[in-house]
């Protein structure tokens, strides 16, 4: 589709241009560029953040785009690999001259096109959550999403609230498990809880009863922790009640949309995890400053797919809205200015929370991101 | 060894090829295109000894190819390691993991040899992917550039002259090997093992040579990727890269050196034509590897060689 | 001294004897046939002989060495070579490069000399090419000669496994049917080859069906049934043994 | 200490049932015509990506069921006709390819019919686990083990006591002699990728509720069901079947007891051993070269 858009883009700038009207409008589009993991083990990620750039690039242009000039979205599906997403940055940057690139579904697919975006000195704003991409910062990279460490520490806060001092964790053992367990561990020891089990499973892995009972089977754990998304998560969570486990059950923000919940069926009761004000935008209070924003999101993006919005689908809208303001604030896209007027960005409150970012922060999320819910009779209750 | 009988004709057009290209070249981006198809093109060379001489399947090649890519990165980041000795020493120790393990495996045959490369590829996969003290996990590691005598390579143009030239060298390796006393061994222990060890050819030591040396092509190709590249990831080594390079060689023509070139120029390409249908990519790629091989199934350059051949005949 | 000596041998596939405690010697400078009906282990005993197959019991010693377990091209190093009954010619090769192979243990197969192709090795293979080609005429393929194996009549696939067998510089070569499958003149032509062989100071161990060329060029004869030995002798002792008759004409004796 | 090892077991057990149904479709089209299909594991998510969206789309669970076997025979049939019956007579390596091409436009076509979510089946006969000293097993897990047994005794019977069944066991043995005794030849293969599809689906269906199906879950079954029939001996079910299990259980144990890190790992190590020691699996046929 975003071939498609491009292409509606392009004819419609050349019949502009023709038509001899519309003087500014005939200017240079605004070109987006933009790679995601479409496909591949990271597409459920992939995908709904191409429905979003898609469904709200069409929307400003519809609204007369930015700076009176159209704006051309150019996505490339990089399916997970780090060597494409490299090589399709550089196509990007190169090829289709585009002015910004919005892209790295993961951590590993954004970091491969790092060196690129910094050689080249195109901004580039990260969907993935790894800390590497920001810390150290790089000039022009920057990134919307959450770290996986708030997520992390949400998690153990909460745990720390129940008293529960002793942990077992199950990750997944690929891409944003890894790393999510990575910052759980370190979180956990900065505030004193134990991990007495630490398993991993596969992303496909049809069953991982061996590894919950080993961890049902060692001595004091209070609490699992399971840190991965797509399918994992729900087995998971199916094999935990299987094995008739009672602590309590945690899972990451990877699982916060309603297919988790569709997938692990009656065995989601009672887990509490992480979530975006995005996903229980209903639930938000009405002065929570968030909620018109995450409530005209979530509504626009599931009449437009029919299909529930997930954490990861605000990250684009949000990486869109912040390059799209700096745009009409260095009103044009010279590149360098444009990057100093994204790492300006102040006060913008998105899907993921509030961003002010700084020349040592380019992410900028005021650390309140996160609200802890937890699952009852299928839907999700706002715990704080 | 079929459309260029004269080698040395068919290393002179390479180079004149290599040389015109970048009159067409717009930007960096064609440029790094071209090189990473000159990349998988040196491990397809490689891989073509071992599979289209020696009719021995590999399905582990990027397990060496991702050993040579983290090897150079291990080295040159963590123990300050110059780059080509760097890129040395990585291809010595893949050479060495593939002749101990070549003995074992090679004794097996067809499906189960594929069966063991591919437990091979997986298992480095794996480690690569946990040891993440040391390989960065899944997320990756980043390295610094190539420098060469002093010179630091660096930019596609430069990566452009530096893969072509290292191509340039794997081709005419190769073309010796295949036409040498062991290249003659090599294929006739693909045309009859008993009939070749009753000449004389060892041939598990024969099989175990030749894997080396597609291992090291592999190895040396992943180093020179992974300093262009600046990042690299554990998936360089999945199953899935292995499958690709075996059909890289298998499209472009197995037993022909130049062919696995053209299957490695084509499968580079065309993932990079076909991005701009989106999400008919995958149906469209696939139809296109079903198609050549139903039509061509000796692969595209013995096929349209056989195909000017009887034209040329006919005429 | 005897350059082959056979000692006690025996085989069993599962329980089956193919050979049963055979032992004989074929001297230097001989056309040495063994005979037998179909299925008395003719080409079990070969295979056992150049190390295709590891003998049950006893032992195989070669220009008195024991070789008992040694790799089919261990002993064609030490100048054992072979053809096939079913042949392993190399078919995606030439017919000269074909016989090249035969000619691989007098070449340099280092890995690093063959992938850069030193002057040596060059020379080496260019003398070598000389010889191969020679050993074409000799065997009256050399019209052949830059032909693919895969295009050559099944007559001349034959003599192309014995130029090949002959390449390696064998004191001993062992032919399996040579003469299979072949009409009156090819099967006369190969029996010239075989004669020429064994004048140019080759020792020929020949399994064969074809009684008439075996009695005509054989200088000893061994004949097998059921895996034992027979009889052994002189073509025409051996024509003469009732138990021989017998075999073949499946009486009694 | 003998709950959690019964515990393993049955993990292993489930994992295990899963790859022995998506080895065994590689053991049928292997014996037909000496071709290892990468496009096995398509065939299971189509079966289980076919039966989860009819299911969603309010058609009972047994007419999806039916409806997902036929449609993945169709395609199995399809698959024949069109990609493999016209390369017949190329190399081995040639067709391995054209199923790699194959599975990739499956997959691709999947995404485009369906989409990219996971999508779920209500287990056939509830979600209570059945509890068996102090381990527990989920009731799907038997239906999943269950169809690897009834698989393997239909194919048994057609294999020895159906005429076809043995006409195609003769084509695997010589296909020459089997065309000279009159046996179509080109009916065997087809017959052998529409029964393969048909297993394939049977195994989507059956553990869809398990495992959750997506337009990429072929992929992983389909190597675990290849390393399944490789370890237990090309070409014989039964090595299919008991391949699956030991890869199953190795995991499970591997996990259980060494490290979940390195299960698949572990996994892929026995079986090099085992090739390294029985270079034609398990059950596979051994013979020598007759030279």
């Amino acid at each position: 589709m975003g071939g498609f858009v491009r292409w509606r883009a392009v004819i419609l700038g050349v019949a502009w241009a023709c038509a001899g009207i519309g003087g500014a409008i005939a200017s240079e589009p605004i070109r987006i560029g933009s790679f995601l993991s479409v496909t591949g083990p990271a597409s459920f990620l992939g995908e709904p953040e191409k429905k979003t750039l898609e469904l709200y690039v069409e929307r400003a242009n519809r609204e007369g785009g930015v700076l009176g000039r159209r704006i051309e979205l150019i996505i490339y599906d990089d399916g997970g690999a780090g060597e494409k997403a490299a090589t399709f940055a550089k196509r990007l940057a190169d090829s289709d001259k585009v002015d910004v690139l919005i892209g790295g579904t993961t951590t590993g697919t954004t970091m491969a096109a790092v060196p690129m975006a910094e050689r080249a000195k195109v901004p580039l704003i990260s969907l993935a959550a790894g800390i590497p991409i920001i810390d150290p910062v790089k000039p022009w990279v920057f990134k919307v999403p959450h770290t996986d460490r708030m997520a992390a520490e949400k998690v153990i806060l909460d745990m720390k609230k129940r008293g529960i001092t002793r942990i077992a964790l199950i990750s997944e053992d690929a891409g944003f498990g890894k790393s999510g367990h990575d910052q759980s561990v370190a979180v956990a020891r900065e505030n004193g809880i134990e991990i007495v089990a630490d398993e991993v499973y596969s992303a496909k892995d049809p069953d991982v009863t061996a590894q919950l009972t080993k961890i049902k089977n060692t001595q004091g754990v209070q609490a699992v922790f399971n840190f991965g998304s797509g399918q994992g998560p729900a087995i998971v969570t199916r094999n935990f009640r299987q094995l008739g486990m009672s602590v309590p059950l945690y899972q990451s923000h990877g699982v916060a949309s309603k297919e988790y919940i569709r997938l692990a069926g009656d065995a989601a009761e009672g887990v509490r995890l992480p979530a975006a004000g995005l996903v229980v935008a209903a639930q938000l209070p009405a002065t929570d400053p968030q909620k018109p924003v995450v409530t005209a999101f979530k509504a626009e993006y599931e009449r437009a797919f029919k299909s529930d919005v997930s954490t990861f689908a605000g990250h684009p809208y949000d990486a869109l809205q912040i390059v799209l303001a700096a745009i009409n604030r260095a009103g044009g896209t010279d590149k360098a200015k444009l990057r100093e007027e994204i790492e300006k960005t102040s006060g913008y409150i998105g899907t993921a929370g509030t961003v002010t970012m700084s020349p040592t922060d380019h992410m900028g999320l005021s650390p309140s991101a996160f609200h802890m819910v937890e699952i009852r009779k299928g839907d999700w209750v706002l715990l704080d | 060894m079929t459309l260029f009988r004269p080698r040395t004709g068919g290393i002179l057009v390479l180079a004149a090829i290599i040389a015109l290209v970048p009159l067409g070249l717009g930007n960096g981006y064609f440029y790094d295109v071209a090189v990473n198809a000159m990349f998988s093109a040196i491990v397809c060379i490689g891989l073509n000894l071992l599979i289209g001489y020696g009719g021995q399947i590999s399905l582990g090649h990027a397990g060496f190819f991702a050993l040579g890519a983290y090897g150079s990165a291990i080295l040159t980041g963590r123990y300050e390691v110059p780059p080509l000795a760097a890129l040395v020493l990585s291809a010595g120790a893949v050479a060495l993991i593939a002749f101990v393990l070549g003995r074992p495996i090679l004794r097996l045959k067809g499906h189960y040899l594929a069966m063991a490369t591919l437990g091979i590829g997986i298992i480095i996969h794996i480690v690569l992917k946990t040891e993440s003290g040391l390989t960065g996990g899944p997320d990756g590691l980043a390295l610094g550039d190539f420098t060469l005598f002093g010179l630091s390579v660096s930019g596609e143009r430069d990566w452009y002259w530096m893969a072509g030239g290292v191509l340039l060298l794997a081709v005419w390796l190769s073309l010796n090997l295949i036409d040498s006393p062991l290249g003659r061994a090599l294929r006739a222990v693909h045309g009859s093992e008993a009939g070749a060890e009753a000449a004389g050819v060892d041939s598990s030591g024969t099989k175990v040579r030749v894997f080396v040396i597609s291992a090291v092509f592999a190895s040396v190709a992943g180093s020179l990727f992974a300093h262009k590249n600046g990042f690299i990831t554990p998936d360089i080594g999945s199953f899935f890269h292995s499958a690709e390079l075996v059909t890289m060689v298998v499209l472009g023509g197995m037993a022909s050196t130049f062919g696995a070139l053209v299957g490695a120029v084509i499968l580079t390409l065309l993932p990079q034509v076909l991005a701009s249908f989106e999400q008919y990519e995958a149906m469209i790629l696939g139809a296109i590897m079903m198609g050549t091989m139903i039509f061509m199934p000796k692969g595209l350059l013995p096929s349209l060689a056989g195909l000017i051949r009887r034209w040329r005949g006919e005429r | 001294m005897s350059l082959l000596r056979i000692e006690n041998l025996s085989k069993e596939f599962g329980g089956v004897h193919a050979i049963e405690d055979l032992s004989f010697t074929v001297d230097p400078g001989t056309i040495h046939s063994i005979i037998g009906p179909n299925g008395a282990g003719k080409t079990t005993l070969f295979n056992l002989m150049t190390g295709v197959y590891a003998p049950s019991a006893g032992r195989v010693l070669f220009q008195g060495k024991p070789v008992t377990g040694r790799k089919p091209f261990e002993l064609a190093a030490m100048g054992m070579s072979r053809t096939f009954q079913n042949l392993q010619i190399f078919f995606n090769m030439t017919v000269l490069e074909n016989v090249m192979v035969g000619h691989h243990l007098h070449l340099d197969c280092r890995l690093i000399p063959s992938l850069l192709t030193l002057p040596g090795l060059r020379r080496r293979d260019r003398e070598a090419r000389d010889t191969c080609a020679a050993l074409l005429e000799f065997v009256g393929l050399s019209r052949y000669l830059d032909a693919d194996a895969a295009q050559m009549p099944y007559g001349a696939l034959k003599r192309l496994e014995i130029a090949r067998a002959l390449a390696a510089g064998p004191r001993l070569l062992l032919l399996d049917e040579p003469a299979a499958g072949l009409n009156a003149t090819e099967s006369r032509e190969i029996d010239d080859v075989i004669k020429r062989i064994a004048a140019s100071g080759v020792t020929v161990v020949l399994v064969e069906h074809d009684m008439k060329m075996v009695m005509g060029i054989s200088d000893h004869i061994l004949a097998l049934d059921y895996g034992r030995k027979l009889a052994e002798g002189t073509p025409a002792e051996v024509r003469a043994n009732p138990e021989v008759i017998a075999a073949y004409l499946g009486v009694q004796a | 200490m003998f709950a959690e090892f019964l515990q393993y077991l049955f993990s292993g057990l489930t994992s295990g049932a899963i790859y022995a149904l998506a080895g065994l479709g590689f053991a049928i089209i292997y014996n037909a015509s000496n071709v290892i299909n990468f496009a096995q594991g398509e065939f299971i998510m189509i079966g289980g990506m076919t039966a989860a969206s009819l299911v969603a789309a309010g058609t009972p669970l047994w007419l999806a069921v039916a409806l997902a076997l036929v449609v993945a025979m169709l395609v199995g049939i399809a698959l024949e006709r069109l990609a493999i019956e016209p390369a017949r007579d190329s190399d081995v390596v040639t067709i391995v390819i054209i199923t790699i091409g194959a599975s990739i436009f499956l997959r691709g076509a999947a995404q485009v019919i369906w989409d990219k979510e996971f999508h779920s089946l209500p287990a056939f006969s509830g979600e209570t686990p059945i509890a068996l000293s102090g381990a527990t097993l989920m009731p799907q897990s038997l239906w999943v083990i269950g169809s690897s047994a009834l698989a393997i005794a239909a194919l048994w019977w057609f294999f020895n006591r159906t005429l076809f069944g043995k006409a195609m066991l003769a084509t695997s043995h010589n296909r020459l002699a089997a065309q000279l005794v009159g046996i179509g030849v080109k009916r065997v293969l087809l017959a052998s990728f529409a029964l393969s599809a048909l297993l394939g689906a049977v195994a989507g269906v059956v553990v869809t509720p398990i495992t959750f199906t997506s337009y990429e879950s072929g992929i992983m079954l389909g190597l675990k069901g290849f390393s399944a029939a490789v370890l237990g001996g090309l070409g014989s079910g039964l090595g299919a079947i008991v391949g699956g299990l030991i890869v199953g259980l190795v995991e499970a144990l591997a996990s259980g007891y060494l490290s979940s890190a390195y299960k698949d790992a572990i996994a892929f190590i026995i079986i090099l051993f085992v090739l390294f020691f029985m270079p034609s699996g398990l059950f596979g046929r051994r013979g020598t070269d007759r030279v």
